[in-house]
């Protein structure tokens, strides 16, 4: 008898990962707090690496890019730290010179 | 019985992918920072356990270790540093709900679609259980393929892959330079900036005025001999390089001490003189340097010896001939020292 | 090692102080005190390069003979060994040399000659008794090649020999001291100075940044340009680095450019030497347009087919062949016989328009040979050989010689043109004594003895002359001056004549030899008299005296100068160095006076060569009984004064030491090292070099006393007084570098030598003078006689036989006996009083008081009309062409004022300002698009996505087969 | 390796339930899962029992008291558990203007973190929850996640004292994580893997085994890996979090009863944690310094499988060997806590970024090149040849890369066949070893040609288990 739940496949990854990344892109687009907008931020991210990962994965498909999911999930990893470090830097600049980290008063360049 | 129909493997999926999406949605949701951190955690770590599941160990490993031990450990403290009123909370109008409800299910819609409408993406692979546990145990493979070796695609016959099989060192490295710099920026850009506070450490120490240092007569004479006879070395070693004795024909030598030093000269490797050359300008700056006043000259004059040793000595000539050129660069640092330590005031206690 | 290596080193030694000119040049206001070592280093090691050239490399394979001996053989065998490998060694040299491009060959051959040849001549000309000297050895080379026109090349060549090599010891040896004596004599160029010579507009006094290292940035070029003038193997490149050195004495002298004085005395400098350069190329047309050549020596290249050419230089064209007599080259008779329009005997009694002229004939001769490619060389040879009897060309040979001396009297300060030695010491000392004593005026003297091949005896004469008159006006106004540094000027003009004059009644080499220890001791003289300044901060002597006492170190160096300068010596023993060079040019003058059938005017040069010598020693000790002895005249001067920073004395010390022993021959120079080091030792024990230290005011007082007694107790008082503000200068320290250095310096010479050849030859042969004999020209052993002259010059060996040596010495002794005696007659006991002396012999007193009125002739002869003629044409050029060229501006501006309207506002502007308001006019429209709201930009970018998946997704499938995309 | 529920062992549990189970049926599975999880959870909760009396006893004789002495007769070894009682007897309070979801959240946050990390920690050989192939990675991990508890718990108490601890934490256990990945770095290094039973088991043989003798450089970095542990699991004189002198509790000033002690539970779980740590990295694991049970043969060979009561009773000792070293350095924590003063915020700072960080990656170079270099060390890896440097760890692979091609997983001949955590594991590094010491790489390359069958697969599961 087929087992339950239905064995796991590459879309079900990739369909979890879609609904982080939408979570994330709404986040950056409803969020008014800078930080919110970094959570969304890596949210997307995460959304990103599972469809990597899930590609790269032996037990989801017969025919995986093996190792190159896991290396470009890991740099995405890494480059999501350093982005993480550079945009807090950023909100705190924010609020230091603003007093506030609400994104809608970072409209200096507003045309 | 139904249990032994279980797939926990399934099952143990469908657990992290309900946790990291309900938690994704209560991050969406909730308008509090510290508790969309809270639940931000959560979702990152139950899709760190989706990579687990997908045998990617040493990235859920990462993820658990960057992510959620640093990155939002980070976040948090930036929620702290930032927050005017306790639980901060910024009110999102309707309207914007209303747009971002539209374009994210519109995506969302997409997005799915487009997972499901693949079909090698939709077969499950059935001889999971079989499979090795080992292939989850990728992380020497990864440090592998992060010093250049792609065991995975050792001799795959893909011309399409041949590229790719070569690693990744060099976006490792750059990575990590790129990482040093971010660090380094984030820190001088989020540094404090705030006027008026003028604490006692803040403000640079007040620098001791420079007292007139008493140089004795040997000091200046040691070291100005020593530039000028490390100067005439090196000029020796360029001529030599320029235009070396050749110890056979009618230009040979006429003197034989001449001839037994430029045997040695022939039998040394050619990098021997220009690099002995280097060094010795090397002798003539820090020599200056210490002229200066500045002790890292001295220390400096005792290290090239040293390297030179090195560099000999991982060379054919061996280590007799390292030991010896180390000692005879070395012999004139010892005086010179001895002259520093000696007098009243020693030089040396006047060097910084 | 072997002789190849020279070029690269002497060139090296050459280039480091340029190196270290453009490193201060480029950075000198980082550099402050630094740039003084960086100097000193690179002189430095050209110095160390140098003495490397001379120990190493030249005397390992030229040992020089004995040339007084003329019996012993071994004198004979090693030099020809040495010409014999290194003859043998250019032909395979082309192969094994990389880096430079450089050629050997031996002057002596006008060809090059295979080894044996040279060999076997050497060994039968050994056999000839008078001209059985060794042939001359010098490498010969070019570097570079400036230019080419046709056969005719500039180059940068060398031209190394014995002189070259003793030539750049001298120089690099007496620099390096300069230099550290300058570094501490200019140590108040570090900090901004306070001229007190120069009163700014406001009344005070000038204040400006230091200038430390521009100093030393003129004096590395100096030296780099004075020891690529010694190295240079062509006249051209003299000439080259001869302005070059001129630039430098300007830019010296002239260091203090606020003062008037020394502006005014660098422009001196520089115009007088101009003069002088001026006749200097006329000598240097006549030379290239008749012979074809700037280069002395033969030169042997592969030339673009790459055969192998020998370019006859200046030396073997003149003194061709084995006997190297002074002929002339057929090219000049060529060039002189096309020019000469008187008739042909042949044809003389045929009619008018049949007569031809030697011109014509000789360019008939041009045509046949127009043919063959090297035609001009042939026909030059059947030219002369048709013509050379007519005595076609000598004086082109006169011109060009006269014309080089030239240069030489304007370089090295020669009687019409030596006003502007004295007023070039308005520079720092150390420019003094480096360049206006040692090295830059010694350049006219190295030049003459350098081309001295090419001097006919006519020229000679003019130039023994010259000397003669210059010596004797620098003598005499050295005894009348009262600033000291002037009174070492003149007596540098006067040594400078006495060379020349050596040089011209054919003493080779007592003039050279005179030239090198001359630089010696005069060098320490202009230092010691630079740290007498340095502590009493004035040059009048009249203000100085007993400072003995508070200087000894200073004084007793300066005594050495003097003693040395004086000639003073054991007569027939030993001596200071200036004994032996002076005497041989006295013994020169004295066989060119007895020469048989010389004409009685010959006598003059002799009679005032020992005159001059008299002098000498006169003035120079005055003013050291002057400076030293004697109560102090100036008592708060005196009271200040101090001896110098070890740094100064220390140079004065080793070049005293030189000054002693330079001409001694080596195991002579060792012992006079290490015994003058022990004396220097001995001196430290007794405590002169105390100073006016408390402690050792005794010591210093007692050696006073042996000066003048009756002051010694108010001397030993002000020493008291004076020892409460003022430290010991010497410490033990230096004593004990002292010692170090002289007893270095000589250990290694000799150990250096002894372990290198001392089994080749006996050490005894090495001295300054055989080691010039290897330098001595081809040929000037001949006695010679001149066309037109009825003068015969003698061989300069034949001045060392007993009959002329022994009366000489004698003369001589006298001569600086006497003269001694005179000065401290005048300046120590005061037998005789020096006011008297003023008072009876007050005409000549003004006249040399007035230095023989020489400025304020020349300001009348020529400076004045300048100045007429030179006011008028500024006259026209105010009025006329002013007038003309404000005229055409207004013009201009009136047009363009018109043109600005029309074109600039309407069409330019108006095109651009159409511009700008487009693009002002699009930028408003698109920056309502930027709300600057980053949210929205999210959901842009998220439509953006969704569209650009829609359309890809709907209209292109790329990658998936169509079967895998379900609809 | 043995595992510590393999088949004969699975199945006679099973047969006293009285059915009959398969090593891979969820029954199996269900009572392995029980058995870990009741251990563990006893490790974790007794544990720390245990270590708190014993911070008392420890505390009392350091300050020359006597300590806890009659509850549970004699020495108080039950004054643990009579706290225990009332704690959870106390009243669970959350303050007004806390924000109550998270701090009720929070100790359950930082003792769930404290007690995953177990999951990857043996105990003796093989003896692990779950064996991770990057066991030390995932350790650390998890136990960086231990302090979001706290910082949470800081923050949302609502009071300025534990906002001031909790960010206090954040800012000593962020930046003390850099040392400490530095310090266990390299280990692994020498080793050549990150699985804790290989590093554990490349440590068999006698005391000069074990990695603090490897070289100097191991010697010197145990110390800073100890300090940096002190101070990431905040103990003194790193409890900035808790300082009483400054903040009156830190993040805990709000807390009480039960929650209160799941934050000391977690704080000695972490403890007993980082110990175990160093006992495995450094001090040999569960070797003793004389392998007594390996010289009477009753430890179990190297990928022995099977079930053996002597190899039980071998691993049984190792457990209490591995036991031992870890509560010795939990001891020596203590000791260190009543000992030193407590130090200032800027000095912890100084502490791990001037001292710790340098010393740390200096000697991690410093045991690069010694590992490279092969410069001699009491230590030979008992056979045990991965990782004697990066350029053989590839060598090994350009030698696994034959049988590797048709990557096939199910090819019978795969290399992977017969491993995986249910099933023997296929018996790697002996003969390796054999081959290896020896071994240019240009007789590894026709090694691997000869090899395109079993012993390639063998070097490869070498590479593998390892």
């Amino acid at each position: 008898m087929d087992s339950f739940p239905p064995p796991i496949t590459v879309s079900h990854y990739l369909a979890v990962g879609a609904v982080l990344f939408v979570m994330g892109a709404v986040c950056m687009a409803t969020k008014r707090n800078a930080l919110g907008v970094l959570m969304g931020i890596e949210l997307v991210l995460n959304g990103a690496n599972l469809n990597f990962v899930a590609f790269g994965s032996k037990f989801l498909r017969q025919d995986s890019l093996s190792l190159d999911g896991e290396l470009i999930a890991l740099f995405v990893i890494v480059l999501a730290a350093a982005e993480a470090a550079v945009a807090l830097a950023i909100a705190l600049n924010f609020y230091n010179n603003h007093t506030t980290i609400d994104v809608d008063h970072a409209d200096d360049l507003k045309g | 019985m139904l249990l032994a129909a279980i797939d926990w493997h399934s099952l143990t999926f469908l657990l992290f992918a309900i946790v990291a999406c309900g938690f994704g949605a209560a991050v969406l949701l909730t308008s509090n920072v510290v508790r969309m951190a809270f639940y931000l955690t959560l979702c990152l770590g139950a899709t760190s356990g989706l990579f687990f599941l997908a045998g990617a160990q040493f990235v859920g490993a990462m993820q658990l270790m960057i992510y959620v031990g640093g990155t939002l450990v980070l976040l948090i403290f930036g929620v702290m540093l930032t927050a005017q009123a306790r639980f901060i909370s910024m009110k999102t109008g309707a309207g914007e709900w209303i747009l971002g409800a539209i374009v994210g299910s519109s995506l969302l819609l997409l997005l799915v679609r487009a997972g499901f409408s693949v079909e090698s993406w939709r077969v499950p692979r059935l001889d999971r259980n079989q499979l090795a546990l080992a292939d989850g145990q990728t992380s020497t493979a990864i440090g592998l393929a992060l010093t250049s070796v792609r065991v995975d695609k050792l001799n795959s016959q893909n011309e399409k892959l041949k590229p790719g099989m070569s690693g990744y060192l060099l976006p490792f490295v750059i990575v990590s330079m790129h990482l040093l710099v971010v660090l380094i920026g984030a820190g001088y850009m989020a540094r404090t900036k705030r006027i008026g506070i003028n604490r006692a450490i803040d403000r640079p120490v007040a620098q001791a005025p420079p007292r007139d240092r008493e140089r004795s007569f040997f000091v200046a004479a040691g070291l100005v001999s020593g530039m000028i006879v490390n100067l005439l070395l090196a000029v020796i070693c360029c001529v030599l390089v320029a235009k070396p004795l050749s110890i056979t024909g009618a230009a040979a030598p006429t003197n034989q001490y001449v001839l037994q030093f430029a045997k040695a000269i022939d039998a040394a490797p050619s990098w021997l003189l220009p690099t002995l050359g280097l060094l010795l300008l090397a002798n003539v700056l820090l020599l200056v340097v210490v002229w200066y006043w500045q002790k890292w000259g001295v220390v400096g004059l005792v290290i090239v010896p040293l390297v030179m040793a090195f560099l000999i000595a991982n060379t054919g000539l061996g280590q007799p001939v390292a030991v010896v050129f180390a000692l005879v660069m070395l012999v004139p640092v010892v005086p010179l020292i001895l002259l520093l330590c000696s007098g009243r005031p020693t030089a040396w206690s006047q060097m910084e | 090692m072997d002789p190849s290596l020279l070029p690269v080193l002497l060139g090296l030694a050459v280039l480091l102080p340029l190196g270290s000119f453009f490193v201060i040049w480029l950075s000198a206001q980082w550099l402050g005190k630094s740039a003084g070592l960086l100097a000193s280093g690179a002189i430095g090691s050209s110095c160390f390069l140098s003495f490397i050239c001379l120990l190493f490399i030249w005397l390992p394979t030229h040992w020089p003979a004995d040339a007084s001996h003329h019996d012993s053989p071994s004198a004979h065998e090693s030099p020809a060994d040495g010409g014999h490998n290194h003859g043998a060694s250019p032909s395979d040299k082309h192969g094994s040399t990389r880096g430079l491009p450089l050629t050997l060959v031996a002057v002596q051959a006008p060809h090059p000659e295979t080894a044996e040849t040279r060999a076997t001549t050497a060994a039968e000309s050994g056999g000839e008794g008078e001209s059985h000297h060794k042939e001359k050895v010098a490498y010969t080379g070019e570097y570079y090649t400036f230019a080419q026109f046709g056969p005719l090349r500039i180059t940068i060549s060398y031209y190394i020999d014995a002189l070259t090599v003793l030539m750049f010891c001298m120089v690099t040896l007496i620099a390096t001291l300069i230099h550290c004596y300058a570094i501490g004599y200019m140590a108040d160029e570090l900090t901004d100075v306070t001229d007190h010579e120069v009163t700014t507009s406001d009344g005070h006094h000038l204040h400006r940044p230091g200038r430390f290292p521009r100093f030393f940035q003129y004096l590395s070029l100096f030296c780099f340009s004075m020891l690529g003038l010694v190295l240079a193997g062509n006249i051209a490149m003299v000439f080259i680095f001869w302005e070059l050195v001129g630039i430098c004495s300007y830019f010296l002298i002239g260091f203090y450019i606020e003062r008037t004085s020394a502006s005014t005395a660098a422009n001196k400098a520089f115009i007088v030497n101009r003069v002088g350069d001026f006749g200097m190329i006329i000598g240097l047309l006549a030379i290239w347009s008749s012979l074809g050549t700037f280069a002395f020596g033969d030169i042997e290249r592969v030339d673009a087919q790459g055969n192998k050419v020998v370019e006859r230089g200046i030396f073997s064209q003149v003194r061709p062949g084995p006997s190297h007599q002074i002929v002339v080259p057929a090219s000049m008779i060529a060039a002189d016989a096309v020019r000469d329009r008187t008739v042909t005997p042949e044809t003389a009694n045929l009619p008018k328009e049949q007569q031809r002229t030697f011109a014509d004939e000789a360019a008939a001769i041009y045509r046949d040979h127009v043919s063959d490619p090297v035609g001009w060389r042939s026909s030059e040879s059947e030219i002369a050989s048709r013509f050379g009897g007519r005595g076609y060309g000598y004086w082109l040979l006169v011109v060009a010689g006269v014309g080089i001396f030239c240069g030489c009297v304007g370089k090295s300060a020669q009687f019409p043109l030596h006003t502007w030695l004295p007023d070039a010491m308005e520079g720092p000392t150390p420019v003094s004594a480096l360049v206006h004593s040692a090295t830059m005026v010694a350049a006219g003297v190295y030049l003459v003895g350098r081309f001295y091949p090419v001097f006919t005896p006519e020229v000679l004469l003019v130039i023994a002359t010259i000397g003669c008159i210059t010596m004797l006006l620098g003598a005499t106004i050295a005894f009348a001056a009262v600033d000291i540094k002037r009174v070492l000027a003149y007596s540098t003009v006067s040594q400078l004549g006495l060379m020349m004059l050596a040089l011209g009644v054919g003493g080779w080499l007592a003039g050279v030899m005179h030239l090198i220890t001359h630089a010696f001791f005069k060098s320490m003289l202009f230092m010691c008299s630079g740290s007498v300044i340095h502590a009493v901060h004035t040059n009048d002597l009249r203000k100085m005296g007993g400072l003995f006492g508070k200087m000894p170190a200073t004084a007793i160096t300066m005594l050495v100068g003097c003693l040395a300068i004086a000639g003073v010596a054991v007569p027939f023993v030993v001596g200071f160095s200036g004994h032996y060079s002076k005497d041989a040019i006295l013994e020169q003058a004295y066989s060119f006076a007895h020469t048989a059938g010389n004409p009685a005017y010959t006598n003059i040069y002799f009679a005032l060569a020992l005159g001059g010598a008299a002098l000498t020693s006169c003035y120079m000790f005055r003013m050291w009984f002057m400076t030293f002895v004697g109560q102090p005249r100036d008592q708060e001067r005196y009271d200040h004064a101090h001896e110098s920073p070890p740094v100064m004395v220390l140079p004065l010390v080793i070049l005293a030491i030189m000054a002693v022993s330079v001409a001694w021959n080596f195991s002579l120079i060792g012992y006079g090292l290490i015994a003058s080091a022990f004396i220097v030792f001995r001196g430290i024990q007794l405590g002169w070099f105390k100073g006016s230290a408390h402690a050792d005011g005794h010591d210093a007082h007692d050696h006073a006393d042996h000066g003048h007694a009756p002051h010694g107790h108010r001397a030993h008082d002000v020493h008291d007084h004076h020892a409460a503000q003022s430290s010991p200068p010497f410490t033990w320290s230096f004593v004990a570098v002292m010692l170090i250095v002289t007893l270095v310096v000589g250990g290694v010479m000799q150990f250096a030598i002894v372990m290198l050849i001392a089994e080749t030859a006996p050490v005894r042969t090495l001295s300054l003078v055989n080691l010039l004999e290897q330098a001595r020209p081809d040929g000037l052993l001949a006695a010679s006689q001149g066309r037109w002259l009825s003068a015969t010059w003698p061989n300069e060996h034949d001045s060392h036989v007993p009959q002329i040596q022994v009366p000489v010495t004698l003369m001589a002794t006298g001569t600086w006996l006497g003269g001694i005696f005179l000065a401290a007659a005048l300046y120590w006991w005061g037998y005789l009083s020096p006011e008297d002396v003023r008072r009876q012999f007050a005409p000549i007193y003004t006249l040399l008081w007035n230095k023989y009125y020489f400025d304020e002739l020349y300001d009348a002869i020529f400076v004045q009309p300048t100045l007429v003629i030179s006011r008028f044409v500024a006259l026209i050029d105010r009025n006329w062409i002013d007038g003309l060229i404000d005229f055409l501006a207004r013009a201009v501006v009136v047009f363009s004022n018109a043109f600005d309207v029309i074109a600039d506002r309407g069409f330019v502007d108006g095109l651009a300002n159409l511009t700008a308001t487009w693009t002002y006019s699009l930028g408003t429209s698109l920056r309502t698009v930027q709300t600057g709201r980053i949210r929205q930009y999210v959901l842009f970018i998220v439509v953006g996505a969704i569209a650009i998946f829609v359309l890809i997704s709907f209209f292109w499938s790329p990658t998936l087969p169509a079967s895998t995309i379900t609809r | 390796m043995a595992q510590f529920l393999n088949v004969e062992v699975l199945s006679r549990l099973a047969g006293l339930l009285g059915t009959s189970v398969s090593a891979d049926s969820w029954m199996g599975i269900a009572l392995a899962a029980c058995i870990h999880l009741f251990l563990l959870i006893n490790v974790v909760a007794v544990g720390a029992l245990v270590f708190i009396w014993l911070e008392r006893k420890v505390a009392g004789r350091i300050q020359d008291r006597l300590g806890p002495t009659r509850v549970g007769g004699k020495f108080g070894w039950l004054q643990t558990l009579a706290d225990g009682i009332k704690l959870v007897a106390k009243e669970d309070i959350t303050p007004k203007d806390a924000d109550p979801l998270l701090f009720k959240l929070a100790p359950y946050v930082s003792f769930a973190a404290s007690f995953t990390a177990y999951m990857a920690l043996p105990f003796a050989n093989g003896w692990a929850a779950q064996e991770i192939n990057v066991a030390v990675f995932f350790i650390v991990a998890v136990l960086g996640l231990e302090v979001f508890g706290v910082i949470l718990a800081g923050y949302a108490s609502g009071s300025k004292w534990s906002l001031f601890g909790g960010m206090r934490e954040a800012a000593q256990v962020v930046s003390y994580e850099v040392p400490i990945g530095l310090c266990i770095v390299i280990p692994v290094l020498i080793v050549g893997s990150m699985n804790l039973v290989t590093i554990g088991e490349a440590q068999v043989g006698f005391l000069s085994n074990w990695l603090i003798f490897h070289d100097p450089f191991t010697f010197l970095v145990f110390f800073v890996y100890f300090t940096c542990a002190v101070a990431s699991v905040n103990r003194a004189p790193f409890d900035l979090a808790e300082a009483e002198s400054e903040l009156v509790a830190g993040f805990h000033t709000e807390y009480s009863g039960l929650r209160w002690s799941f934050f000391f539970m977690a704080e000695y779980g972490s403890m007993f944690l980082v110990s175990g740590l160093a006992a495995i990295l450094f001090f040999g694991g569960w070797n003793g310094p004389i392998p007594i049970f390996h010289m009477i043969g009753w430890a179990y060979e190297q990928g022995e499988m099977g079930w053996r009561i002597t190899g039980y009773i071998a691993q049984v000792a190792g457990v209490m060997n591995f036991m031992l070293k870890a509560v010795l350095g939990v001891t020596v924590m203590m000791w260190v806590r009543w000992t030193l003063p407590r130090l200032r915020i800027d000095q912890v700072m100084t502490t791990c970024l001037k001292y710790c960080v340098p010393l740390a990656a200096f000697c991690f170079i410093g045991a690069m090149v010694w590992k490279v270099y092969d410069v001699w060390s009491p230590h030979d890896l008992h056979g045990y040849t991965f990782g004697r440097s990066f350029a053989e760890t590839r060598e090994n692979w350009v030698l696994a890369s034959g049988p590797l091609a048709p990557s096939g997983p199910l090819a019978p001949s795969g290399p992977l066949a017969p491993s995986g955590p249910l099933a023997p594991r296929a018996e790697g590094p002996p003969k390796t070893s054999a081959v290896r010491p020896e071994l240019p790489l240009r007789s590894a390359t026709e090694q691997s040609a000869s090899a395109r069958g079993a012993s390639g697969s063998q070097v490869l599961a070498a590479q593998e288990v390892n």
